[in-house]
């Protein structure tokens, strides 16, 4: 009788598709893989308990280390907190800016996660088109606040800067690349039959299940959900603006894929919206040097590039918040990485990891 | 949540097969509720065919100096509204029901809980620490947490014909 | 035996020490130490150079400028100045490891790599080793290229290596049917196994690409699987089992496996150019070996353009591949030869 | 180098005369191979340095071994937390005799945003022995070319570090005298 | 067919291969930055800086310690500007509180050390401490040639004061109190002048001090 005998192979923190210092320990029967348990933490900075020694404006800096592929996402989620929490009105303007520099660093994240998973798959050219293509994004976000990946530029009742004549031309030359470089990756990876058939049918992931551990973002609306908290709540000015939301059947890593190519058009098609409707005006809005919100709770939810990005903040009155947490997407659909990765081969798994693109930051937060 | 709360009378209709539920008179109310009765109100929010509060948004733990407060955020898609669920613990040894037989998908962010505040779970599949080392001592989240680093491990280097950088 | 450019040299030269010595062991003893020394000259320029190569037709590819600083404003000395570190990198041998098979396997994978140039016909007379039964033999040597992986995998007391060495066994022998049935129609062809004669079957314009097409392409994607490069490079698939059967080699013991990884991608162009572009035979104002050069080096190129575009298969998907699509194609243009073949009456 | 002058003035053009241990430090000067670790932010600048706008790979360093038996440079890119201080340190010691270290970016060099946190190592330099300094939050892609760059001229001309260690030594002293 | 996909991919690649590169040869050409950029170490002027230290309580990780020397008008001055590369975001907070601006990334991105401690950077060099001493010893005189002016006009108005009444007891008083009143006032002026420099920061420097009480109890 044929007896086979399981061992445990350890993806270990410094791994090079496990995107950062993740640990995964699989235990395998040959290359078949039975069980994948995450082990998370090497990246743990301890930001909560950082934020409750330091005033609103000082806090808002270190989202940017949150998530820091889209620092813009977890600034505009943080401000919104606070601004719900103290009662400041936003001018109009900078509603429309932060929507612009939010859903242009919503391609910039796709982007890197579309690359690292065609890298992970062996395809590193399709990974350094993506980083090309990046480099634009970023010559606006540094036109606009000066920094490359830690912005710091929409902050607590405003924005920084102001949308100069420069950056609006450098976004309009960037909207344009945006179907040219769309329908080269279509060229290069999803008409490719190797990387279909490494995709296709992979770790696919029901609706009920993934609503069941709580998914939310790409990896939710692949399976079917058309849950989108831009739609849904409307926050901002995303309520005036037109977009649809992609949706997949199988919710396997294709579907996640082809979730973020189509999300990256959309971005395009609500900055071209925006870039529009932009009216002129004030960028900031009058908030006191000492900012004292009102003693109370406020849990404020946008829609970050992985999912949903919330933040609870409980003020006592002071200019220190009493208590900081952060619903962090990542961290949450990590819970989906051992029902993706069962059954899958060693090869797979690497596409699971890519697919669900965590981001050790937002994971150890 | 730029949605809305639930109105006054849903959550009296809410509060009326339990006695132990506590409503205070703020404008958006939390529920208080016992450890004891908290699993069958979170049963009730998510499978009543006229709340449906399935999507647990956020889970996490306030620490009040004299009590630990478990938050619970819960939105629901039908009636476009969510609610805030609170259960006070007591401060030295917090032990409250996990909601996992409810929502599977809290497990993490319980863990996590568990490993920076410090409140136990009973009934979670598998209940360790999350982030901080496993011999870690002490709940970092907590107001009293004190706490000196250690001194981290240094790499030797093995043929050190080129004396030690300098620090 | 034509006489070309380079047998000729080969015939003068042994005609000069001859009339030195007077013995003709000696000459044929002189001559083939020369002739050995080319070879290894040209394998290890084929590492030299093709590393250079992968890095610049990598990064041409890629949008970016390859390695234009060490040595002048090519980075010609770039190889150079990889291959004298390796050199000068520790050594260490992982504890628990079984140390005989550990220093054995990189010097093992050589011997086949090297071995096998011995049977090419670089210019009309010019081979090393003329041998009637050529294709037999060069495909019996290359066959055991597979141990020294698995050797390499087992010895470094490494899951992942052990892991690199399973999948090694299993992609390349799966592959060595494909890559010999495929010939089979040129030999039916031709009627000899010399490669000599392989080669003189093709001139005047009649390259075997164009008569035996499917066996090209399936003798270009065995070849691949057999080198271990991508879209078949699960050996030393980076992302998910770090270096394969290599994780624990380091310095010069990783370089000779890296040297012989790159003498088999010459091995398998020069191949694909001897069987199917008509080696050394092309319009004669260039001498044959410099078209030899020539179709050699493109087919390489051709190779590393797979690497740079192609994402990787996974295990399964290859053995499948191999013995489902590759052998029953291969049996079938055998199959077709046959009967074009007899309908032409030429058998 | 009296030997250098030796040379007849014609030949000196094409005669390179070169001390053995200069070609091997000229050659691990020109190839060092980084292991691809990224801890945290500075990863993501990490892996836009070797693309295609600011191509470490002009100076042959863009090869990133993914396993550290290969590699030879440990680029420190993020925060270094107590729990990820072992496996760094085993990292490091895996590498193959002459490696180097560089502390990219605020939270490598003394901590960053996190240094009064509990679980971060404030700086790499109470872990490893680090060769270069890089500054930023994170640093652009050319400051890590820059420090790539140094590091280069550390390993080329090992002397003009002693000089600068000894003038940092007695700027300390000075220092001590005048507190 | 088959290999369709595969082709068109090569396409792809054969086409980059053969068309313009994307990059930067960073010694030699360097991007131009953007005016706003945040990079390199922190350059200020001390003789514009009012040691209002708003900079260094605004920055969220302390990275910034500064030492301040009042001189004998008790104005402050900035006497030693650490700022410490180590601990700093560069999230631009301190650049924006500056009340008199003069706080300056000096956008030299490319400083990378071999050693830790030019990582703790002075903003004031050691020749601007010089010049600051000077000014404080210059400062410091003429300060002490107005307490002697101001010494001698109060000996000379006590002596003339004695000298008239000494003189004729019954002359009305109201003209020594016009008197003292102008010579007050023109001290007042003359004190005013010699600071006219950074009379604007005054009003600012009483709003920073009551602020800073007010955020100090808060």
């Amino acid at each position: 009788m044929k007896r086979t005998e399981t061992y445990l192979l350890n993806m270990g923190p410094q791994h090079p598709s496990t995107h950062g210092v993740l640990q995964v320990k699989l235990t395998l029967d040959g290359e078949r893989i039975l069980k994948a348990e995450p082990v998370l933490g090497y990246l743990h900075r301890g930001i909560e308990k950082l934020m409750e020694s330091r005033t609103y404006f000082q806090c808002l800096p270190y989202t940017d280390r949150l998530d820091y592929i889209s620092s813009m996402n977890n600034n505009f989620g943080f401000a919104m907190a606070v601004e719900e929490l103290a009662g400041i009105e936003v001018p109009r303007r900078a509603e429309f800016i932060r929507v612009i520099m939010a859903e242009l660093n919503r391609i910039n994240s796709h982007l890197i996660g579309i690359g690292t998973l065609a890298n992970d798959l062996g395809a590193s050219t399709g990974m350094l088109y993506c980083f090309r293509d990046r480099e634009y994004i970023l010559d606006i976000f540094n036109e606009v606040c000066g920094a490359r990946q830690t912005f710091h530029y929409i902050r607590i009742g405003g924005v920084a800067g102001d949308f100069t004549d420069k950056a609006r031309e450098l976004t309009e030359a960037f909207l344009e690349r945006v179907p040219k470089f769309l329908s080269e990756y279509d060229q290069l990876l999803t008409g490719n039959e190797i990387f279909t058939r490494r995709i296709i049918g992979i770790s696919a992931m029901t609706a009920k299940e993934a609503l069941d551990l709580n998914m939310t973002g790409p990896n939710l609306r692949a399976t079917g959900v058309a849950r989108d908290l831009r739609k849904l709540d409307g926050y901002s000015v995303y309520g005036e603006l037109d977009f649809d939301i992609p949706v997949g059947e199988h919710g396997d890593n294709w579907d996640r894929y082809q979730v973020k190519m189509k999300e990256m058009a959309e971005s395009a098609k609500i900055i071209r919206q925006c870039l529009d409707k932009m009216p002129e005006g004030l960028i900031m809005a009058k908030v006191p040097k000492m900012l004292k919100p009102p003693k109370g709770e406020v849990y404020s939810r946008t829609e970050g590039t992985r999912g949903e990005l919330g933040f609870y903040i409980v003020s006592d009155g002071t200019t220190k918040p009493y208590r900081v947490h952060i619903r962090r997407p990542s961290f949450v659909n990590m819970q989906g990485l051992d029902l993706m990765c069962r059954g899958m081969l060693i090869g797979d798994s690497v596409s699971a990891y890519s697919s669900i693109d965590p981001i050790m930051g937002e994971v150890d937060c | 949540m730029k949605q809305r709360y639930l109105t006054a009378e849903e959550l009296a209709r809410i509060k009326g097969n339990f006695y132990t539920v506590s409503i205070d008179e703020e404008e958006k109310p939390p529920i208080y509720v016992s450890p004891e009765e908290f699993i069958p109100l979170m049963q009730l929010l998510k499978t009543n065919p006229r709340l449906l509060f399935t999507h647990l948004s956020c889970l996490t733990a306030v620490d009040w100096k004299d009590t630990i407060d478990v938050v619970y955020y819960l939105f629901s898609e039908y009636l476009g509204a969510y609610v805030v669920v609170k259960v006070k613990t007591i401060r030295n040894h917090p032990e409250i029901p996990s909601v996992t037989s409810v929502f599977p998908g809290a497990e993490f962010e319980e863990r996590e809980v568990y490993d920076l505040m410090g409140v136990k779970f009973t009934g979670h599949p598998d209940m360790r620490r999350i982030l901080m080392p496993e011999d870690f001592k002490g709940h970092p989240l907590r107001k009293d947490f004190k706490y000196e680093k250690p001194a981290p491990p240094k790499a030797t280097r093995v043929s050190g014909e080129e004396e030690e950088a300098d620090a | 035996m034509e006489i070309s450019f380079l047998s000729g040299l080969a015939l003068w030269l042994r005609g000069e020490i001859y009339a030195l010595t007077g013995l003709p062991i000696l000459s044929d003893l002189a001559l083939d130490i020369i002739g050995i020394a080319l070879l290894l000259g040209i394998i290890s320029m084929a590492a030299i150079v093709f590393t250079y190569g992968e890095r610049k037709v990598c990064a041409f590819m890629q949008v970016r400028i390859g390695p234009n600083r060490v040595g002048g404003r090519f980075g010609l000395l770039q190889p150079v100045a990889d291959m004298l570190k390796l050199m000068s990198k520790e050594d260490i041998v992982p504890e628990g490891a079984d140390k005989v098979l550990w220093a054995l396997s990189p010097a093992l994978l050589f011997v086949p790599a090297a071995l096998v140039y011995a049977f090419f016909p670089f210019d009309a007379g010019a081979v090393l080793a003329d041998v009637n039964v050529g294709v037999f033999l060069l495909f019996a040597i290359s066959g055991q290229a597979v141990l020294p992986f698995l050797m390499g995998g087992y010895a470094s007391n490494n899951k992942y290596s052990m892991v690199g060495g399973f999948r090694v066994v299993s992609q390349m022998i799966s592959y060595e049917a494909p890559l010999l049935f495929s010939l089979l129609g040129i030999l039916m062809i031709t009627g000899s196994m010399r490669l000599e004669d392989i080669v003189e079957a093709q001139s005047g314009g009649l390259w075997f690409i164009f008569l035996q097409p499917l066996a090209f392409v399936i003798f270009l994607i065995s070849a691949v699987a057999e080198t271990n490069r991508t879209p078949f490079d699960l050996v030393e698939g980076e992302s998910e089992i770090i270096a394969g059967p290599f994780t624990e080699y380091s310095g010069m013991r990783w370089a000779l496996f890296f040297l012989a990884e790159y003498a088999n991608l010459l091995t398998a162009a020069i191949l694909a150019t001897t069987f199917f572009l008509g080696g050394y035979l092309g319009p004669d104002f260039l001498p044959g070996f410099v078209w030899f050069g020539i179709k050699a080096v493109l087919m390489v190129f051709v190779i590393m353009w797979f690497r740079w575009t192609f994402p990787r298969t996974r295990v399964d998907q290859i053995l499948t591949f191999g013995w489902k699509a590759m052998l029953p194609l291969s049996i079938l243009n055998v199959f077709l030869t046959g009967v074009v073949m007899c309908a032409l009456g030429l058998v | 180098m009296e030997l250098r002058d030796r040379v007849p003035e014609s030949l000196r053009q094409n005669v390179l005369i070169l001390k053995v241990d200069e070609l091997f430090r000229w050659a691990h000067a020109n190839s060092i191979w980084p292991l691809s670790s990224g801890l945290a932010c500075c990863a993501i600048e990490m892996m836009s340095t070797a693309t295609a706008r600011f191509d470490l790979s002009r100076f042959g360093y863009e090869v990133f071994r993914p396993c550290p038996r290969q590699a030879d440079l440990l680029i420190v890119a993020g925060t270094l937390t107590y729990k990820m201080a072992d496996p760094i340190v085993r990292l490091y010691e895996e590498m193959p005799e002459p490696k180097y270290v560089i502390a990219m970016g605020s939270c490598a060099i003394a901590g960053g945003p996190f240094a009064d946190s509990y679980s971060v190592v404030e700086g790499i330099d109470e872990v490893l022995p680090v060769d270069v300094y890089i500054p930023g939050c994170p640093p652009r892609p050319e400051a890590l070319i820059d420090g790539m760059l140094k590091l280069r001229e550390k390993i080329m001309h090992p002397e003009r570090v002693a000089a600068e260690r000894a003038k940092w030594a007695e700027r300390k002293k000075a220092k001590e005298a005048k507190a | 067919m088959f290999g369709k996909g595969l082709l068109t991919g090569m396409g792809v690649t054969i086409k980059h291969f053969f068309g313009k590169k994307e990059t930067f040869c960073y010694p030699e050409e360097k991007l131009p930055m953007a005016e706003g950029f945040r990079g390199g170490d922190l350059t200020m002027d001390w003789r514009v800086c009012i040691g209002c230290q708003m900079c260094a309580m605004a920055c969220p990780n302390k990275a910034l310690d500064l030492t301040v020397v009042t001189d004998a008008k008790k104005k402050r001055h900035m006497k030693y500007y650490i700022h410490k590369t180590g601990r700093c975001l560069f999230c631009n907070l301190c650049v924006e509180v500056c009340p008199v601006h003069t706080l300056q990334w000096d956008k030299n991105y490319a400083n990378s050390t071999w050693n830790k401690e030019d990582m703790v950077h002075d903003a004031m060099t050691d020749k601007d401490r010089a010049d600051l001493d000077i000014f404080l010893s210059d400062v410091e005189k003429k300060a002490k040639a107005e307490a002697e002016a101001k010494a001698k006009a109060e000996a000379e108005a006590k002596a003339k004061a004695e000298a008239e009444a000494a003189e004729g007891k019954p002359e009305t008083p109201k003209a020594e109190t016009k008197a003292a009143p102008p010579k007050p006032e023109a001290k007042a002026e003359a004190a005013k002048k010699p600071a006219a420099q950074n009379a604007a920061p005054d009003a600012e420097k009483k709003a920073a001090a009551a602020e800073k009480k007010k955020g100090g109890e808060a």
